[in-house]
């Protein structure tokens, strides 16, 4: 029996290598240089090039875009196994995702846990074939990390919900089609007051604009509602018990931001090093700079096998391993701590901001971006107090 | 393989936990160091043997309960918990470890024999400077007759002073072969300077002047001395990873307790954000000391090419770890913490000797750079 | 000397403050980089020449004001809090210093008279590689007839774009002589790259192809070019450091501001203790700076022999204390911290731009070791 | 006039330098080995061997046991000009202190500011000729840092006090002859119940017990009141103002583990590590420990200018500089750096506890000493919050 179960996995192994290395184009094994190479769907959604269309629409015919939703929801019915096999298979080949969507990563997931299954038949496979931009919405301009002070609020008219507030750190919410939210239905109690609704961005009333970051682009945005109707319908979970479904999201966001499941092929901050600077008897020339790189590739590396525990763990059923918070603390921390060092690394260059040479200053701006990094999400502090209280047990005052 | 222990070694790992507890908790310790520094319990080293702990890295066809370094691990860990002084370290971890890399098949079939029956204590002797150096070997093996004569100094042999053995690393008188000879501990012309240190362990530096050595007493063949020391080595500071990681959690959860328990302005001090970062702080430290030592116990095991790496990765990261830890702990526990009334302080210091032995973080983080060839 | 001071320095500090609070507040910087990035408001260059700025460092004998170093560093001290943009670094830090070390008294007094008339602009350029390196000098000087031709490449060159005159190291044809020379910046043969930077701040790559030299503008002798090199580099690491003090100081009063404002969970996030204990910490190190800088200038004025070591403390411990500074300043305002709006960003971004200008923290260290000799 | 002032300045120096080299035993220029070759004073207090006593009474005849207090209360009655030369001359010979007391740093600053001038009268000429060993009584076993939590109390029984509770961390309260206390002297409020103390402590009902540290040394003990006796005219201050003294007091105890005042000769742990790890190619053969040797000797060198500029900053009469709390953090946290550092340098030798050669393990029980350095007078995370409060204005919840 094992054995069979075996057999038929390496034969599904065997298959998708296959059937990958027919189907995806060159150029889409290549290492992501522009944000731009990352396709995004939803009404705006435009291909980058003709590889990119190709390379999404073959998965998107092989159901493979979100390859381990069952198929009533348009997934591609894989078990856990054959999609680690899959994703295995990917990185081996340095295949690109073929779409990038919150509705994948974290709507999807609230979704199958928390609405109504006639929901999840009208969400799920418009995600899964890429047609709906999701953006999520949930800090506001003076909360912050407190999402307890939510003042967003969605007013009972009868046969819908009247939507007035705003969001702030809207992830691309000009580029986005729908926004999932966290809205207050109730004032009187702060937890238990708010709800999960799904907006169409598109409804009168909806506006945007962008937040420019430090690093000079604008991934996020604020996003206003002024008296937007939103159908009852679109409610999901249930009335005022919100907060459930947002901590749930919030650990995904955190696993995400924290870098697990990132399929990018490993670069080495020393390979760039010892090409840049150099060696002087068979070591770095800068021998305090290497003692930095070597403890980050250290903490690296073990971080890395961290997470395999943990999976491993989570596997043979056993969650007393680190939680989302460490993750994404630890995962936002080294790479904020290996941007500084490729700074140090790259010297006059590293901090050029808008030369052509430079790629427009991709370094120097991606170094700015990290800072966002052990903020959005739940801030280190946040993280910080909630390893303390919730798995240390730290009492509060 | 994943990462995992699999339900036999937690097994193992829960039923030793259960006997320490009984037999040799934390203030063991002291109850030994107060009685002029005593190395360790003897019959509680009976007892250990009779478990089996001296046979679980032994292989079966010398009668070995072959149960890997994993297992091994898992005993090292909870003993690490309890700081428990017995010889595992040199005899078994080290020295035995050794004895399974030599072809010297007679030598090896009894030296087990004598390892798994606890009749025999084994120390190895390989450091000559103040400082682990791999590198540096000045002791002289030279012919005379039919056998040898042995000639030089080691330091820091640890339990030099109660083992039956030493396995002694040396030069040939080419200077390039690395020799590794058996020798009895009560040999004509050696000498022991018995030193105890801050961790209340006794480590000697002992002389060898002119010792006769049986040919037949030598562990390792031509040019395979320097590989079966560096293995040797790699799979030490594995098990002392595995030791440190048991004492990194208990320092840790003793102190966690202290912060629930212990009030100061009218609250528990544990309410103090400040310290509840530090924490988390560590407490993530920690979870990653987990990940490394269980990866490179199951390299020993599998016999993985990238031990050397995972080793320094698990013996720089645990020693930066327990280093941190300790110093935490002590510092949280206030007052109390530096008065040698409480036991945390004995973290403080085991940390600081045992992150010497076969390398500090600073010489591992500098051979994993090397390792990755800059 | 005492450490501290006195009053006419002081005076010029807060009639500086004075001024730039008017005229330069944090907000033109962004003005000027929403200009296409423009290098400085030369209106209020001109004002600041007025105010004897570039007269500051040049001795009574040439018509200076003979104020010496520490009153400079309280300039630079309050540029770094506003981030003003100007060509103080490199006309009167850098050029001015290495024009004053100079023996060429036709050049000098000529080239003191137009920085101080505010009618020339000067550059130094002297970088070769990616990072500081004092030591490597490809660009070459060869005799032509009466004079010399110039040819080689200089990297980031501090308002290279909008110099009058550049001051470019090279070696002679023998290969051993640093030579210092004075060129026009129109010069036949130059070429310029323009780069704008993190700190919207404008560096320029520059070649010489066969530039024509007149041997009157030679700011060296023979072997005193190494010389005036190091001194003029040590002398504008410890301005450099001044006004990262300034930078430092201005982005952790910004920060104290922010915690004393901002709520959240229904309290001012200043009470928090983690961020206070994080607060307490870079108080200490910003005293820490204070003294240093303070000293190093104090060392510059007596033509203290520590002045190497000093400058390196100052260049060292000042880049570190920055980029904490900056890292913790930014990740205290939250959210709103890492958006273009938020001025706090600036001095991040500072930190890293003039973090790396004549050696970044690390180089520092490292020279600090060695001359301590080890 | 000016001009005068500095002849009689140079000339002071020159006469000082000319005294200490005639009067100083050579034995006494050398650095310090063992706690035994302080003379610490006292009804207890012995003499190491005859040059420590010579030098004792040479200066004591000077009056340069504490030169600068006024010749009325035993001093040297030298301005703070004059003790500042005297010092330098000492620190340039490498004198070691004749006589060290809590009565000299603590104790008597604060008399010289609290006290009655009878009182001024009665103790401190006592304390210039080392007659009495002071000793400190301020933590209680429950009060740690929290010093509003004092228990031992002291009823006012007409003529005397009737003093009960105990005292912890008394600073060689075995070897002590009086001590100063914190006592409440009245239980209805925190700080303002607290009274000052000074007590005999060879009355009947006052006994101690040494504590032993991780150093395996006993520098500390706990002192026990059973119903002591202690007349009226021991309160120094007034009554349940005794915080204000503790206060001042504290402060200067800060200063005093800091290492402000510290006039030994600097000894160089880079020196230490070229002598025993060696260098390659020119450098430091552990170039990782360099590198930690060389942020370490660049923050103490940077500390030291900074006393230096808060001693400068306050003789210009400008206070702005950084506050107690600071250097007590800073002095004490560079001490335990350098101790864990020089841990490092000497590996496998550093951490014998026992031998004759290492001095019975000098070098490591001095490292577990410094781990207290950041507890005593204050604990670390307390001095932080002073800071945060105090200077920085960082508001309480």
């Amino acid at each position: 029996m094992e054995t069979q179960v075996n057999v038929d996995l390496t034969s599904f192994r065997m298959e998708a290598r296959k059937w990958l290395e027919d189907n995806c184009p060159l150029s889409m094994r290549e290492k992501l240089t522009d944000p731009k190479q990352l396709f995004w769907g939803g009404r705006k959604g435009e291909f980058y090039n003709k590889d990119q269309k190709d390379w999404f629409e073959r998965m998107l015919k092989k159901k493979w875009i979100v390859p381990y939703w069952e198929t009533k929801y348009g997934g591609g019915g894989l078990t856990p196994t054959q999609n680690n096999i899959l994703n295995q298979e990917m990185t081996r080949l340095g295949c690109r995702k073929p779409h990038i969507n919150f509705g994948i990563t974290m709507l999807g997931p609230a979704m199958l846990k928390f609405a109504s299954e006639e929901q999840k038949l009208h969400y799920l496979p418009q995600i899964t074939k890429g047609k709906i931009r999701w953006v999520q919405g949930y800090s506001e301009p003076n909360a912050g990390s407190d999402l307890a002070n939510l003042q967003t609020k969605a007013e009972d008219k009868g046969d819908h919900f009247l939507v007035t507030g705003s969001k702030v750190w809207t992830s691309f919410g000009d580029k986005g089609d729908w926004i999932f939210c966290l809205v207050r239905t109730d004032f009187s109690s702060k937890h238990n007051g708010v709800s999960f609704l799904l907006i169409d961005m598109a409804s009168e009333g909806v506006s945007t604009r962008p937040i420019k970051l430090i690093s000079g682009n604008s991934p996020f945005t604020e996003t206003f509602f002024d008296s937007v109707k939103v159908p009852k319908e679109n409610l999901v979970g249930t009335l005022n018990e919100g907060w459930t479904i947002a901590k749930y999201l919030l650990t995904h966001e955190r696993q995400m931001i924290g870098g697990i499941g990132d399929t990018d092929k490993k670069e080495y901050l020393r390979d760039e090093a010892i090409k840049v600077l150099g060696k002087n008897n068979d070591i770095l020339s800068d021998t305090i700079l290497r003692a930095k790189i070597a403890e980050l590739e250290m903490n690296q590396e073990i971080f890395d096998l961290t997470i395999q525990r943990t999976m491993d763990e989570h596997k043979a059923g056993n969650n007393s391993g680190a939680a989302s918070s460490f993750f994404k603390y630890y995962g936002t921390e080294l790479s904020i701590q290996s941007e500084e060092l490729r700074l140090s690394v790259n010297g006059f260059n590293a901090s050029e901001w808008t030369s052509e040479e430079s790629n427009n200053g991709a370094q120097a701006r991606h170094f700015c971006r990290t800072k966002g990094y052990s903020i959005e999400g739940g801030t280190h502090e946040v993280q910080l107090n909630i390893i303390a209280k919730r798995i240390l047990g730290l009492p509060s005052k | 393989m994943a990462l995992i222990i699999n339900e036999e070694q937690q097994m193992l790992k829960t039923s030793t936990k259960e006997f320490l507890d009984l037999k040799s908790p934390l203030s063991s310790l002291r109850v030994l160091r107060d009685h002029s520094y005593k190395t360790h319990d003897k019959d509680l080293w009976m007892e250990m043997v009779e478990m089996g702990w001296t046979a679980l890295t032994i292989p079966e066809e010398y009668n070995g309960l072959n149960f890997g370094y994993v297992g091994l691990g898992q005993v090292l860990e909870e003993m690490g918990r309890k700081l428990t002084l017995s010889p595992i370290i040199s005899t078994v971890l080290m020295s035995s470890t050794l004895i399974s890399l030599s072809k010297n098949e007679i030598l090896k079939t009894k030296l087990f024999q004598e390892i798994m029956n606890g009749s025999k204590l084994v120390s190895t002797a390989h450091e000559e400077g103040i400082q682990h150096n791999p590198n540096t070997i000045n002791s002289l093996l030279s012919k005379q007759g039919e056998g040898y004569v042995l000639n030089g100094k080691k330091n820091f042999v640890i339990d030099g002073s109660i083992s039956d053995y030493l396995i002694v690393s040396s030069k040939d008188e080419s200077g390039s072969n690395t020799m590794l000879v058996l020798v009895d501990s009560k040999s004509d012309g050696i000498t022991y300077n018995n030193k105890v240190h801050m961790d209340s362990r006794t480590y000697s530096d002992v002389s060898f002047r002119n010792v006769k050595v049986d040919k037949l007493n030598l562990l390792s063949e031509e040019n395979d001395g320097d590989s079966i020391l560096e293995k040797t080595f790699d799979i030490a500071r594995v098990g002392l990873a595995a030791e440190m990681l048991g004492s990194v959690q208990e320092a840790f959860e003793m102190t966690m307790s202290y912060l629930k328990e212990r009030e100061q302005f009218g609250v528990k001090i544990g309410s103090f954000q400040a310290l509840q970062h530090r924490s988390a702080l560590m407490f993530g430290e920690i979870e990653l000391c987990k990940s490394i030592v269980l990866k490179a116990l199951q390299a020993i095991d599998s016999n993985d090419s990238n031990l050397p790496k995972l080793a320094s990765l698990a013996k720089a990261k645990l020693g930066m770890t327990f280093k941190l830890v300790s110093n935490e702990a002590v510092q949280m526990h206030g007052g109390i913490g530096v008065t040698d009334d409480a036991d945390i302080g004995f973290f403080l210091k085991r940390a600081r000797v045992i992150q010497r032995i076969l390398g500090d973080s600073n010489y591992h983080l500098d051979r994993l750079a090397k390792i990755n060839n800059y």
